[in-house]
């Protein structure tokens, strides 16, 4: 594996009297698609908001191509090429698909020497990345409102997709989408991996990661089990950690295996 | 039944609608449909009454002009996702501060605005600051900035004037090159040749003989059509004006995505303030003299135009031409009912229907645009 | 035949005192047989009044009958009305001198500052050496005028003696109690109007100060009326805002279909009103006194 | 580190935190240390000029409890998610509505009476509809209503009476056995007792020398003290508390757990106007008169005094006793400056700092209790 | 099988232009664990509401009991014995746990003859359910807004079961949670199942409902492709018809199987 494009380490992050992560580090490796995962309340979304800055670490280092990397708002870290799908989704329902897609990144048109928001671009460009997604609009200026969850969720990876970035973080992408949906959130994944960008996939579902991860993270109460490689674990070890370590509620006969 | 695209063009879900409905429904609408009605209503009414002479015009351009300046402050900021209840004190505060400034202290009519805009738009920034660093709402900060406004509008210039009006502010402005942009009219011109010709009615006596009855258009008028033209494009054709959207429709959704939303919502603040100011200068200079009783109740007056023209009051959905027409409909409903010889104190009456229709208009049409539930 | 009239005033609507105004031009316009009308801008801002003046001149009247409480914003909009023909009289507020210059016919009120320096020359006359002036109305300039011709009057400082009283009746009284209380050497009370003086007299009475301290009002009500008639109050400048209204309407009426006309300004007030004939005052309070 | 109980209970993520912080740390923690901080300001600046004397303590007190009775009503309204800006309105209103009837029309006070809460609680009831069915944010339906009710409160005396101030309530009251409900003073014979004994002083000079200065507790007092407390039990010891909170947390949650939120809502701003109707009864009754500048600026001022109490403007937290406390602050701080002899157009400054500093103290009180960030 | 406690007869129900559900039919038996599934905007939420009160549907009947159901408010349904945990969660984060857990069914105790909200006993309930699920409070004051998302799921279940309901509705209860989260309330639900109560239980994970439903619904697009019952259908039958129909992306080699 060549150089890892983000490294982070040691990172703590503390809220007041909770303490989140207590000493993270993790490397990203261009090309990979990471799997963090782990119980509720481990750690791993404020661990990305690190990444992409939203939170500043309390302590720690996070080196991006191997330069240390001072991200003070979000924007400076799409800048870099860090682009993050949160897990609260990152669109606004009353704002229409088009305003939404570049929401941050607005394409700008001179006229008279006076930048404006060039909308012909802006539509045609997010027609045409709906379209490549297999959503068809009514047009560009529908409001994300009316869009079906799991259609704003495929609206916020297009977006991030497009604006070319080196690093792909996305959280919890899957949870609250169709099987269809899901599996068409995975083949992007996997199509945006090939393309040789780093992919930060947060999900609970062993079998989702286990579908398209190369390494697994575990974070288990604001510190980490630790990175394996695919191939080095079994589905069933893997899940044992998720859980933290504990034992699982056992259902009679029924549920073997993988949840 | 397509079977590869399982949404919206084609859903089988959707009930037809018609593309007239589609064209027709746009934030604007419920303004464009309160003019209509307004406008109608009083050329019924009010037809003979001078309403809709030159005068009876300019009368109701300015007022709605006067709202108008406000509005379009309120409404970005609305739109920002906060509210601003010292409008009128700042309106107050910053005649105030011209006042004293340039009349007691003697300073230039010219430094007297230039300084009264930079200290408005920084306390405006400064109301803004706390509302985004405390995550106050802005209910409640902008209450007590209409209070801490107003208290000084009354107790400075009792402070150093013994008065709560200073006057002499016209004598003051003569000759300063900064003034008339606020205080005068423009195409003088235009209406003296009208008045030649006729088309419109001429003085009858005084010391204004022959001369026009309506001699320019005032600056107020001017200042509110290039207001509205700003916050216009502003809103709709920047990059800036994306981002007062999704401020206003989810800060941190916004946030996320790299929106730099504080920015965006104390510089929506200083705005408001600046318009604010705006009024305040524009009546000084027309009027010559400020109290401290100036602005009382323009806040709600800025809310109401805003809402009226169609502008959703948790942020993230409005237009300024929405917003204007709310201007134009307020004006023109409150000097109307003078012309039409409304006994005054219904006013009020009228204001609170006619808001209230207004918003639920406004509501179904938005829910129609955006899907939402 | 016909004539119409349009009277603006600066109060804001709920102003109480504007009744007595209402109800003389409605009078004025029945005995008359003219048409009248009342304006006011509803939250008592003056820059509006300006705007109701253009109003009033755009829908072409007879004659504007307006207060002229601030020269600088009134006399624009006075004299375009005045040089589009329509004969104008000011009333209430302004001096007779603004009047001329802005081109009306007349003058009808009661100077402020000067009512307010006769009665602090009165107060002066019967010893008072400090005292309250209770301004329910503070971002008026004309209520502070009063206050500042009384203290004049009374040849002191004017300095702290004046509260910002604000207009809930409780609110009043309690402010008043508690500036008594902090203040219980002061000699006398000065109130604006019938808003500040009720309130004051339950204040006094319930601090046992009523009838002992020297209490002067503006403007009468009915409980005014009865203060007077009881003791409480010692006088009451009565301004006969009735006249004020009234007046104007019949000068104009007569001047417009007979062509005569007054050659002098009518000074509707200061009158004082003591507890000597009270009776037809008492009957009228609040209505037409 | 255990290991089969994930959470809170000994979470080694979780810093450690004092017992007594625990403790302290109250909804009315803000209100109760702005007491303490105002009384111990004046006890300091103004303690020679009466303000702790008797009647200095029936002074603010009274207008302490002017403030409580209206914002108990905001408060549990507040706290049920909606706010409403009529409340000054509607105390004029009320108060006319007495006078209109009890005065003009001549009926038996105790019915004017009967007849005006019956009236207000439904108007209220109304605007709570309104804003229950359309979904519209309670500030502009509340809006709307207090220019209508402030609209008509003008307009109907005028219209029947040709007077905007209403008289003569005292004399029509005499002898009614509802009216000293609101009018009158209780504990006379104490206060007696108390003067005789010499505890308290007498009156030295007028009409009622040799009385004690302080004759009674005004009924004022007692409906503030009666609404203070039934607030209190209603909000944290019943059923009904439980869905207010419920009501102003999530609507939509608390619907979908089988609370009546529409009934909640609705009731809650009846008893905002039946709260607002008290204190315009008290009014009418102790000044004898009604008028239609009644209660100007009210709404904000109960507002104000629910905020400083420690209640979220957006529903879902808050506390009786807390609003209570903030009145008593208002109350002390506005009587206060006189005592203190501050220049009194400084009031409103003092104010707005004040509400601007009690909101931050409860906001990081309020995080600190709910975990909300 | 007995007599079913549900009948639900092609309902329909639309919002303004939208027809969420074109005449769906189904019956829920005590006992039984009853997936329903499909796509995301398939309509099962709009479903379940209007079994639980929330909706009335626009055409079609309600049996519960055999009786016509007319539920003009969710208290009614509640009263009945038709307990829901809502997708977007029914817990006000506000409020304290033992205030949300008996909200809409506060304890009261009379105290001259006037109804108290009974803090004591609602305390004590509230302590014990929780420790039962595995959840040590620090106080039954503590604010929900403290709790992880898996905490306050668990709850949600824990008041509808303690409130006796003879019909338990979950929608997509896993679907934020961790692994160990998930299988407890999957034990959870199967113990409840035991006891006779019916469950309705929405999830889009075939593995969840595969472990614990014992017949399956799948809703498409409004309506329904009828109902399977365990052991009649291959999950990857059912995971196609949870697709729609419609060919999944398919994932180069890795991913085989149930998503
Ligand atoms: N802004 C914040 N302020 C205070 N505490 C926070 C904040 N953000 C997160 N936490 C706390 O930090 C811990 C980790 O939260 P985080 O959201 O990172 O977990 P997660 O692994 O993403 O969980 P889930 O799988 O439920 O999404 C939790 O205890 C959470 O309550
Ligand atoms: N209150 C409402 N008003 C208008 N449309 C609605 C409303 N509720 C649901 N819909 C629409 O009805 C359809 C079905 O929605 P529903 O929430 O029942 O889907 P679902 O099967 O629960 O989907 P998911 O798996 O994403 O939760 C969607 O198109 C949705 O937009
Ligand atoms: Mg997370
Ligand atoms: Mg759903």
């Amino acid at each position: 594996m060549s150089q890892p494009i983000i490294q982070m380490k040691s990172i703590e992050k503390h809220f007041g009297a909770v303490i989140a992560l207590a000493g993270v580090s993790v490397d990203i490796y261009p090309g990979e698609c990471h799997c963090l995962l782990g119980d509720n309340g481990a750690g791993k979304s404020t661990f990305i908001k690190t990444m992409s800055g939203v939170h500043k670490p309390t302590k720690g280092e996070i080196l991006f191509e191997g330069q240390p990397m001072n991200f003070a708002v979000p924007r400076d870290a799409m800048n870099a090429g860090i682009a993050t799908v949160h897990q609260h989704l990152a669109m606004i329902p009353l704002m229409s698909v088009s305003r939404n897609f570049f929401m941050g990144n607005e394409p700008v048109k001179k006229i008279a020497g006076i930048p404006f928001f060039d909308h012909e671009y802006a539509n045609e460009v997010t027609m045409a990345e709906m379209r490549k997604m297999g959503i068809n609009l009514r047009g560009p200026d529908q409001a994300v409102g009316t869009l079906s969850g799991g259609e704003r969720q495929t609206v916020a990876i297009a977006r991030a997709v497009h604006f070319g970035a080196k690093v792909l973080i996305l959280d919890e992408p899957t949870s609250a989408l169709g099987v269809r949906q899901t599996s068409n959130v995975l083949a992007t994944i996997d199509k945006v991996r090939k393309q040789g960008i780093a992919v930060v996939f947060i999900t609970h579902n062993v079998r989702h990661a286990l579908a398209v991860g190369d390494r697994f993270t575990v974070l288990n109460r604001g510190s980490t089990y630790g990175t394996a490689t695919r191939g080095d674990v079994t589905p069933e070890e893997l899940q044992d950690l998720m859980a933290g370590g504990q034992e699982l509620a056992t259902l009679e006969g029924s549920l073997g295996g993988t949840v | 039944m397509s079977t590869s695209t399982p949404s919206a063009a084609g859903d089988e879900r959707i009930k037809e609608r018609s593309r007239l409905r589609n064209a027709l429904v746009r934030p604007e609408l419920g303004g464009i449909c309160g003019t209509v009605l307004v406008f109608t209503f009083f050329l019924l009414t009010a037809a003979d009454s001078g309403m809709f002479s030159p005068t009876g015009f300019l009368n109701w351009g300015t007022v709605s002009a006067q709202f108008a300046i406000i509005a379009v402050g309120a409404c970005l900021l609305m739109i920002a996702g906060e509210f601003d209840l010292s409008v009128g004190s700042m309106i107050g505060f910053a005649g105030m501060s011209i006042a004293i400034l340039g009349v007691t202290f003697g300073l230039p009519i010219w430094l007297a605005i230039v300084i009264t805009f930079v200290l408005c738009t920084l306390i405006g920034g400064l109301s803004g600051y706390i509302v985004v660093k405390t995550g106050l709402p802005s209910f409640i900060v902008t209450l007590a900035f209409l209070f801490i406004l107003r208290g000084f509008t009354i107790f400075l210039p009792q402070l150093i004037e013994r008065k709560t009006i200073i006057g002499g502010i016209s004598d003051a402005a003569e000759g300063d090159w900064l003034a008339p942009l606020f205080g005068g009219k423009v195409l003088n011109g235009l209406f003296v040749w009208l008045g030649d010709a006729g088309l419109i009615e001429t003085f009858s006596r005084g010391s204004r003989q022959g001369q026009p009855v309506v001699d320019g258009v005032p600056m107020l008028v001017i200042w509110a059509l290039l207001l509205i033209i700003f916050g216009h494009i502003l809103l709709t054709r920047t990059r800036f004006g994306n981002w007062i959207f999704a401020a206003g429709g989810d800060a941190e959704a916004a946030r996320n995505s790299g929106v730099p939303v504080d920015r965006v919502k104390i510089l929506m603040f200083m705005f408001t303030a600046f318009c604010a100011t705006v009024f305040a200068t524009c009546q000084v200079m027309e009027f010559g003299s400020a109290g401290a009783d100036r602005g009382l109740l323009k806040e709600f007056e800025a809310i109401i135009a805003v809402v009226i023209g169609g502008a959703l009051l948790t942020g993230g959905y409005g237009s300024v031409i929405g917003a204007a027409l709310g201007a134009l409909i307020f004006g023109v409903v409150q000097q109307g009912l003078f012309f039409a010889g409304v006994e005054s104190s219904l006013f009020r009456v009228f204001l609170g229907v006619i808001l209230l229709m207004a918003v639920i208009l406004n509501t179904y049409i938005r829910r129609l645009i955006t899907g939402e539930k | 035949e016909g004539e119409r009239y349009v009277l603006v005033s600066h109060a804001p609507d709920s102003d109480s005192w504007w009744n007595t105004i209402k109800n003389g031009i409605a009078l004025a316009g029945e005995q008359m047989d003219v048409e009248v009308e009342y304006r006011n801008p509803p939250t008592g801002d003056l820059a509006d009044m300006a705007r109701i003046i253009e109003q009033a001149a755009a829908s072409g009247p007879d004659g504007i009958i307006t207060t002229l409480s601030d020269y600088d914003v009134l006399s624009g909009p006075i004299q375009a009305a005045v040089d589009q023909g329509i004969d104008v009289i000011i009333m209430n507020s302004g001096t007779p001198e603004q009047a001329r210059e802005v081109g009306a016919l007349m003058y009808v009120g009661q100077p402020e500052y000067d009512a307010g320096y006769a009665a602090g020359l009165r107060a002066a006359g019967d010893g008072v050496g400090s005292f309250l002036c209770v301004n329910h109305y503070i971002s008026s300039p004309s209520s502070t005028e009063r206050c500042q011709g009384f203290a004049d009057g009374l040849g002191i400082d004017l300095g702290d003696q004046m509260i910002d009283s604000g207009q809930d009746p409780a609110e009043i009284k309690n402010r008043v109690l508690a500036y008594l209380n902090a203040n219980p050497d002061t000699d006398a009370i000065l109130t604006l109007g019938p808003t500040s003086a009720d309130p004051t007299l339950l204040a006094l009475d319930e601090n046992g100060m009523a009838g002992d301290i020297y209490f002067g009002t503006f403007d009468l009500g009915e409980q005014i009326v009865e203060g007077i008639k009881a003791g409480t109050i010692q006088w009451g400048i009565d301004q006969q805002p009735f006249l004020q209204a009234y007046l104007p309407v019949v000068v104009l009426t007569n001047y417009h279909r007979y062509g005569v006309l007054p050659g002098n300004n009518i000074n509707s007030g200061p009158g004082f009103v003591t507890a000597d004939g009270l009776t037809l005052v008492e009957e009228f309070a609040g209505e037409y006194r």
